[in-house]
């Protein structure tokens, strides 16, 4: 899904701030949604990593950027438990005095990726074009390099394809690639010359440069 | 039963937890591993594989070859680090890493990440004027040197090797671990040798 | 600037309420604000409608999708009446008994455009596409739109162009096109065959389709 | 002094207000000319146009050739109305409006737009998904209808010119202007003959 998640490039940021001797935990609930979404997802099993991604892309779009990271990473497991039939709303709600946030419903994706092969088809060095996807669902491809060409640098071993992996569609294994594009291909020449990005990017979102 | 209020985070989470542990999907034993894992996750890890690096050309050579076996050689291991690639800063080439699309990083050997690199300003800047975010994070590049920004899309965690600064040929692999920062390996500040 | 006002295509939203019998404005000071503006441009001339919308995207990113409409119009005008030294923020403040909310600085536009004319370069029925740009301040190419390639339908008569206008660049004008894109040009398979997105376009932001 | 609390937007709108007038910037004369100009502007008035095109061929042939001056003829001019377009919905293609990146319509017209209008949530799907918007908001458009939706980009402002509903062919240019809606005009709705 195209969502506000989906940060790269947007404009209307300022500073930010570089904390000194920062703790790993803020308030102690951010360290028990962290413990929970670990234990939920390597012992309970009850939602793999691309579903918890998802989970969190899907929140109210308003909450978003408001909201602290831990706060997304509650609001994500919460409606995975309650989606996934483990909890009920209505009893956390009665256990937190108030009503539990949760996300809104998946829309999922109907394409399960365009690869049948977990030998990859790009080469170091090939030069390839992200393609034009506007998946409704989970993907990881980024709206910045959609459309633009960049060279292969790396080919990465094979992974699970998170746009049907986050829907529960059969899981699939592809090579991911280090695709460097250059800024101004990006960016244009508000970009500097020599600088590149580099995007990791699963064999279904590439398609040979023209 | 009235659900008009919003929970806060801390009551939400007391109320997951709790509900988890009284229907029995998780125990006590659980999150006591989750919180093993937790203390297992540190920067600290990272500072000792570059040290490491600077100091054994082997090392450096598997490093940059297998990433992922090469810090498992010293315990470096776990969640968000099932392929780990190292990218060596040059003086021609400064690295950075980002995250634009949620926070992930290389756990095991960078611990969970700074507030910084979760801001959605970080995000969504330094992909697009990285120049003027590591400027303005005290890192001023010359024009020389080309950036390099690696967007953590997929399933690779990377791992900044920053230039071993000058001074410190004779230093043991302790004293080098001691000045690498977390903020050099996610490649925004250079290291620095301290008297 | 590629910022949260581009919203074209974005994910996430949900259902909209149709009020019956809406009332104009629904809070006198949405009244109130809405009068200032027109006041502010068409008889103080204090600024220009261009400046007024960037005034809007300007605002502190993760408060413009909660804010209501006019609170966007008095935090705009807000911040444009104290840039233009007529209004004095601390007096504001000291008047509402609390901080007034303002918009972040501007970061101008360095490029004023490519079209030196006002004769229209392009005629209906030629193929354009939408140049990669990517300006800091003020522009109205939307992302969604831009790369891609469509017809031109219509020829507009010159109007200020509004990337310099917004930043008090030297004025010019040029002439704008209703360009139609297919909505699988814009979105690929997601969208329906037959459908087709226009979008009014400034002839500084086309050229010749490959 | 304290400068740590919000203001309201309606303690802010206040302050503003007042602080132009004390200055001597605006006069209450400029705020009483300035509701002038927002009494004029009416969705009525688009209602007037439509049921005239419907009623005189020849108008309509003006109004499509030069939108801003027909409109003109029936005294409907003013800010956010410099160079209307008129787009004609026919059997095999719905027109719909939107401003996605802020709210411009056709003021004199169109009147100020509705809180939909504005919505995020509108402005974001209606270019995406424009048949399902359109459903939602109780049009159900057949497959092959194709829609075309108009964004607001620069000055043009769109009025649609809607279907003229069937059993009114005997009705009077009054009678056909109390039958169009706002919603018809924007392009979201029909024209539907109420008796």
């Amino acid at each position: 899904m195209d969502g506000i998640h989906d940060l790269g490039g947007m404009a209307g940021f300022g500073l930010f701030e570089v904390e000194e001797n920062e703790p790993t935990f803020h308030e102690p609930w951010e360290e028990t949604a962290f413990l929970t979404n670990i234990a939920s997802v390597a012992m309970l099993r009850a939602y793999n990593t691309d579903e918890y991604r998802h989970s969190i892309e899907r929140m109210p779009i308003d909450e978003y950027l408001p909201a602290r990271y831990y706060e997304r990473t509650l609001i994500g497991l919460t409606t995975l438990l309650i989606e996934k039939g483990l909890l009920d709303k209505a009893d956390l709600d009665r256990r937190a005095g108030a009503s539990v946030r949760v996300s809104q419903p998946a829309v999922a994706n109907t394409d399960d990726g365009h690869t049948q092969s977990t030998a990859p088809r790009f080469c170091v060095g090939d030069r390839v074009r992200v393609r034009n996807m506007h998946p409704p669902g989970h993907t990881r491809v980024p709206r910045y390099v959609r459309g633009h060409s960049g060279t292969v640098l790396h080919v990465a071993p094979p992974f699970r394809f998170p746009d049907a992996s986050a829907h529960g569609l059969p899981v699939r294994r592809e090579c991911t690639y280090h695709v460097g594009f250059e800024s101004r291909e990006l960016w244009s020449e508000s970009a500097e010359a020599a600088d590149t990005v580099v995007v990791d990017l699963w064999e279904s979102y590439l398609e040979e440069s023209p | 039963m009235s659900t008009r209020k919003t929970a806060t985070p801390a009551a939400q989470a007391a109320a997951v937890k709790s509900a988890l542990l009284e229907k029995g999907h998780l125990s006590d034993a659980h999150f006591d591993a989750a919180h093993a894992i937790e203390e297992s996750l540190k920067w600290h890890n990272g500072a000792r594989v570059v040290a490491r690096a600077w100091s054994d050309p082997d090392f450096k050579a598997r490093l940059m070859q297998d990433g992922t076996a090469a810090c498992a050689e010293l315990g470096f291991a776990g969640p968000e680090g099932e392929y780990i690639v190292v990218i060596e800063d040059t003086p021609e080439q400064k690295n950075a890493v980002v995250c634009t699309q949620c926070s992930c990083t290389a756990w095991p050997v960078l611990g969970l990440p700074p507030e910084w690199y979760k801001s959605p300003a970080y995000r969504a800047r330094v992909v697009r004027e990285p120049r003027k975010v590591l400027s303005e994070m005290g890192l001023d590049m010359p024009q020389n040197v080309a950036l390099r920004i690696w967007d953590t899309t997929a399933e690779t965690r990377y791992l900044v090797l920053p230039l071993r600064p000058p001074g410190t040929d004779d230093w043991s692999e302790d004293q080098l671990a001691a000045i690498v920062t977390r903020e050099s390996m996610i490649g925004v500040a250079l290291v620095v040798a301290e008297h």
